[in-house]
């Protein structure tokens, strides 16, 4: 990425990579402990181009409710990921979009493959471009923000449990 | 139209029975196709709210059963429901979910022009067409009406007067949404959002208005959000708890929250320090005994046969797709002349509740298809009936209707008892 | 072969009138199925062309409706269609597009091989069977007949002669396209491209010879490309237009541009300079005066029903792939006896004007699937009727059919008419 | 349970003769729900075997057709087949493959908790039910029955006996590979290995059973690997083979391959110094004689109607999904009483035998689908047959039924005979 | 990639993801200004063994067909792309083939998700091998000829109204 | 990659690009030629986290019957692959598990196309985790482990005859 050093690059690759196999092996513990308390979430219905909360989202979680949403998965009584889906995320075209002192704003496309292992058994595909805020703090970088922009956001998704 | 004998009818007088119901009725073809003509076409549904289209040239599309129609509203304030297909040639005139700023639908087939209204406005090359005025129109239903904002169709034309589908019980239950405004008028333009469910429609009917699986199937939010509205309504066990399940005919059915809750705004997560603008406003709308009683009673949770459901601080719309898929669609209740702050924690309560990332209902999700990969799938058959009985014997009527306790199937037996008066009556 | 009693028959006399015809006709499966039956294997349809397989052990595959068929070239040039079907066990011997240098067809299951003519040649362990010489060939249609090198066949064998099928227009139509080589042959080696659409077959054979949506549905192409040869013949108003509608009769319509256009030589977007050695090789083999009606008249664009689109410099194919899919494959109409510059700009002009990446299908293919779309997508149910009435009242007859203005659903009335007469006849 | 009438019923009898059967059976809709009604529903299927949940709370999850059932290993060491499918409201209850360590099934929707035999052991708030004790318990096949540990069940109860189902000649099958256990059972804990096929299921019945086929289909393995078993019993030329095809009556069918083996432990790839143990085991427990018989004959190749497939040291069941999708899945056939060395030995020859990435088992596949493709993939139609006479006029009777050469369709006969039976007389 | 500096990986690899990302959100004013006067575009009916032009292509198209392709798209009026396609590329093992004084020839596979807008409302994917030559330019990298090979390009495709 | 030099980055992500791009191209000789004489091929049945041998696997090829495996696709009559499926593999999200003095373990996450040519003519979609055990011999790299988790390992599989 133009813009950074090949270590940064390496650094921020490897912090995304990790971020991604955690969530792909359904570790929520371990992602819960790469995000900063101010972390916010979203996954827009369409492009991220309205304020959220002004209109649905399919998700728009401070960092409050992302405990929550955490919480509840590690309940082991969360039936629509009773098993946890199996997953493997790809991650693609990474750009750099912005650098301050503290933070980097990265973008790429990914894709998101999901056995609904819970009832249907489909492999399912999601798809789209994510936006991440790392934040570098003295634990190493760190996840402060997350939005996540579906292909098809506008479609009727399926159940989507767990975290993109 | 097209033509089909009854050699292979279904015979759903065998297949309703009064406390059990047979499972083949989850994933047959013919009876989807049965269900999409018979409730879907010859029977009143909800289309949309008035309200999702405030302006002129706002439209949202949606569906009658399977067939496209867009809701629009007219230059002159008329909200219409049109056939969302050109009169010409058929083609599907709007294709997206919704929009605003229209003057008039332009085909892109061969750009005949209909106004906002459904008239044919023009069309090029007029000189090779003959047809009278009118004959050419965009189709409408047979029959469009509303109440309080909430627009019905039924395609066939006679299905007798939307007063009498919805009856006392379905107007009051719209009423206890609507006053929920303190001036009467719902908002409702945050959206839809869409789940997509491997299941028959009907498991949606049934599970948004049954009272006896909270516990259980979403013993993960208890665990993770102890202390919600549900905990004293819905969570807690069966002899303690005085909520009511009520069948209030027609198919439209009720879990009467109000009568279970333990505080006031329960039902909104809150306190009335925290929403003091929207008490005050109440109060100066309706009087204090009024405004304490809405403060109390909250939304209505129910159905109104057969694919609208008032989820509390949620509007859902049931979409069939084929027998074992379906599509729940849902939005938040937002209120006319409430503050700002009001329709925020509405909404954020509304994204936390409903849809395919929210906290409840993808477990139902999971449940539903898992009860349809139970029944069979409609591709192999299924011997299995499905148990209704539950609360039957100590169900009781009062002068809305039947009522039971909040975790009884008196609302799965309203429904299938709705249910199998249409499917036998129309076929 | 399967027992079928008509409890459910479609009254396709009843859904196809004069001026409209039903909407369901686009969607529902048992209308598949009996077209299926009646029009492509109770009917003639079109094949391939025999320069496709230029030499002995070419061979492509298609499909005759459903059923797959190979055409194939044997070792004494004759052109056989064959079932791609293994005689024994039903096992498909082919499964690509095309190929060539075969001198037979061995099964991959157990080895038997068939000759390029169909006979069975030889099968391993031969002294376990019994059966007569011939009982153990390839399967083949009941009738395969050619005209100009267009090769049709017909599953039942009773369709009458070709001849009868193609009738003096379907002719006419075809010669006109083999006259524009000097020569009097085509040379269609340059390979089909598929576009899958999700619409019904029918939607193809009505736009591919619909006069009347080119400024509204090809807008983008006249204003990205102005002065195409669609000008004059197709986009200019509707009373400056000469072109002409045509039913020929059978199914087959046209579309007669060579009236409307405005200059000679307006179908290959060129001038006589730019291609005089083929203007010269036109003169030299069929005089001045031909020579200058050809360059002028240029490709017939029609249908020869039901399959067939004669489209220009394209020959277009439309293979139904289940009621609300279809494949619409297409060939630039390379000429033999021409210079390879000539036959090079055919191809140019071939790859911008049909398949899913040119500046017109896509827009046609999108309409389409916004029309099976608008009439409901084989799930649902419609009342709908599409209008066919546009110059009914205008429309004429001359020694060669009916024929009306361009922009005039003679082409759509004709191809439903004989649609009607072939499916109420062959019920 | 749906009514239906057989005005569209398929004549069986007239589409399956002695020597031919029409290419409509595999493709057509009708067809298989016939097949899931008569010989899925109504007959005898294999379910799995004891071995697979060798302790109490272990479970699989299977198919009786499309049906979803568990079978499980309960407190007592029973095993019940049950319907995998609440009997509240039909959810199912077991969603995975297979588990163990169940003390009883609990309902993901409202919490009803099934014994592992099936009773309704409790159910939150109890008080709201009045159905008497067992109404409510877990719904089971009419019949359940195992033979040697083999597992089957009839759902409708009326097949009568199992053992007149599997006659002497299915029983004689299983025995056979039983006894290659000296302590004559088997050890079925490898796990199933699952293959999805686009092809109707009947062809997996075929091909498992098909001597022909080999030296073409299986070629590549020939030349990648001689010296197989293969080699002698089912490569070598027509008349130098002595294997012979079997007819066991009821839909039972065999490859006789011990008859063409040239050399004792042909079925294992090995020799005897390499098992010496195994050998020995043997030898002790059933003698000098039996022990060379069975190192000899090895495991039967034969087909148990309609669904398990003996397939030498591999278990096959045959999963019918829709008319053109199945699933072939297998599993090593382990064997108690021997050492550990020599079930490595048998997996790791299942491995390369059979699955989607093995040796054989990929060919047949693409060929059943080019088959499927070749009859049509049931969107379209077939006026195809498929030729079963091969080996017809040199077959003989025995005391065990028909018997032909291994290369002859004797064994596609036999299958087809009973099928035809079942399919008439279940009409 | 071997025989890239890092520095130049980089910018080739930021060039290769923004011609992506100009491509996904139909930016073709902006995809545009990236091509060379003798860009080449082609997309093979099959391998690209054949010499373009003497059998039937997809797409075949010199700088002036290009031109008259993204003139259509932004007449306002190609219905096939009303509204554009909502889409996302996902670019992976990308391999230096040739570099010379003033080209770089490189190739990778690649996935496109489209949500088809304008009708049928599928989530389609594209999938395949593409190969860019890039030529440095005054004004920087700039794009002289892309094939893209469908690895089902022998199949008939659905409607492909933009650039691949 | 964290832990890997930018040459050996290079070095290793062009080989495993070049593993990838063989077998996309059903060079199975070309293929064959970078693994070492103890390979080892494992397609588990569900996540790895068995020892192969003790219960089925997919494939768990040793080196001989890897060599097998390949005698086989290039006799020329293996129907399950005639011809040969059109395939693209993606790869992304490249982590290094592990390197010793002359070996590398690095792990990503994949997607192969691939046409089934042969009969059904549909793209199909393989997706999961990879790991590739890299030695360092004095012909260059070599692959010396392969294991392929698919996603969907627990679902009946379609045919699988080329290599992963
Ligand atoms: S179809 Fe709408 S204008 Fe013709
Ligand atoms: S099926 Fe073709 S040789 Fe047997
Ligand atoms: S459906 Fe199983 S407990 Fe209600
Ligand atoms: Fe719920
Ligand atoms: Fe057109
Ligand atoms: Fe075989």
């Amino acid at each position: 990425m133009i813009g950074l050093s090949a270590a940064e690059r390496a650094e921020i690759e490897a912090f995304i990579y990790r971020e991604a196999r955690l969530a792909d092996e359904s570790d929520y513990a371990g992602w819960e402990a790469l995000v900063t308390d101010d972390m916010h979430y979203w996954v827009p219905f369409g492009p991220a181009t309205y304020e959220p909360g002004t209109r649905m989202s399919y998700i728009n979680d401070n960092r409050t409710r992302l405990a929550t949403r955490i919480r509840q998965l590690l309940t082991g009584h969360r039936h629509a990921q009773t098993p946890p889906s199996p997953m493997r995320r790809m991650i693609a075209n990474l750009e750099l979009l912005e650098r301050t002192e503290s933070e980097y704003e990265l973008a790429g496309n990914f894709t998101l493959y999901e056995l609904s292992a819970q009832a249907t058994h489909e492999l399912r595909l999601w798809a789209g471009r994510a936006t991440w805020r790392l934040r570098r703090t003295p634990e190493g970088l760190r996840l402060c923000r997350k939005v996540v922009e579906l292909v098809n956001a506008t479609e009727p998704q399926p159940t989507l449990a767990f975290i993109l | 139209m097209l033509a089909r004998t009854d050699a292979d009818a279904v015979d759903y007088g065998r297949l309703i029975e009064d406390r059990r119901v047979h499972g083949s009725l989850y994933g047959d073809a013919r009876v989807f196709a049965d269900e999409i003509d018979r409730i879907f076409r010859r029977g009143w549904v909800f289309v949309g709210h008035e309200s999702e289209v405030p302006a002129a040239g706002d439209w949202v599309t949606r569906r009658l059963g399977r067939a496209p129609v867009v809701m629009v509203r007219a230059g002159d304030g008329a909200v219409h429901v049109l056939a969302n297909r050109c009169a010409h040639r058929g083609t599907m005139l709007c294709w997206q979910q919704r929009g605003g700023g229209r003057k008039s639908f332009q085909c892109s087939y061969h750009g005949w022009v209909f106004g906002l209204d459904g008239r044919l406005r023009s069309m090029p090359g007029r000189s090779g067409f003959e047809s009278a005025a009118g004959a050419l129109d965009l189709a409408r239903p047979g029959q469009v009406a509303a109440y309080q904002g909430f627009v019905f169709a039924n395609q066939s034309g006679d299905a007798g007067p939307l007063d009498e589908h919805l009856g006392p019980g379905g107007k009051m239950l719209i009423d206890r949404a609507v006053e929920l405004s303190p001036v009467g008028r719902l908002a409702l333009g945050a959206g839809w959002i869409g789940q997509r469910v491997a299941s028959n429609w009907k498991m949606w009917p049934e599970s948004d208005n049954d009272g006896y699986h909270l516990a259980i199937a979403h013993a993960s939010l208890q665990k993770a959000v102890p202390g919600t509205q549900y905990e004293a309504a819905l969570f807690s066990p069966e002899l303690d708890n005085t909520s009511q399940a009520r069948d209030h005919g027609r198919g439209h059915v009720e879990l009467e929250l109000r009568c279970g809750y333990d505080r006031e705004l329960a039902w909104l997560g809150t306190t009335r320090d925290k929403v003091a603008d929207y008490a005050a406003a109440l109060e100066r709308a309706y009087g204090r005994e009024a405004a304490d009683r809405i403060l109390w009673d909250g939304p209505p949770h129910a159905l109104i046969f057969p694919n609208l459901f008032l989820g509390e601080m949620n509007l859902a719309i049931v979409e069939p797709v084929g027998p074992g898929e379906t599509i729940h669609y849902h939005t938040p209740l937002l209120l006319g002349g409430v503050d700002a702050g009001f329709n925020d924690r509405v909404l954020r309560q509304s994204e936390a509740a409903m849809g395919p990332a929210s906290f409840f209902l993808p477990d139902d999700a999971v449940i539903a298809e898992r009860m349809q990969q139970g029944l069979g799938s409609g591709r192999g058959t299924t011997d299995g009936w499905i148990d209704l009985s539950r609360g039957a014997g100590r169900e009781r009527r009062d002068a809305m209707g039947r009522v039971g306790h909040v975790s009884d199937e008196t609302t799965n037996r309203g429904f299938w008892q709705h249910y199998r008066s249409v499917m036998t009556a129309r076929a």
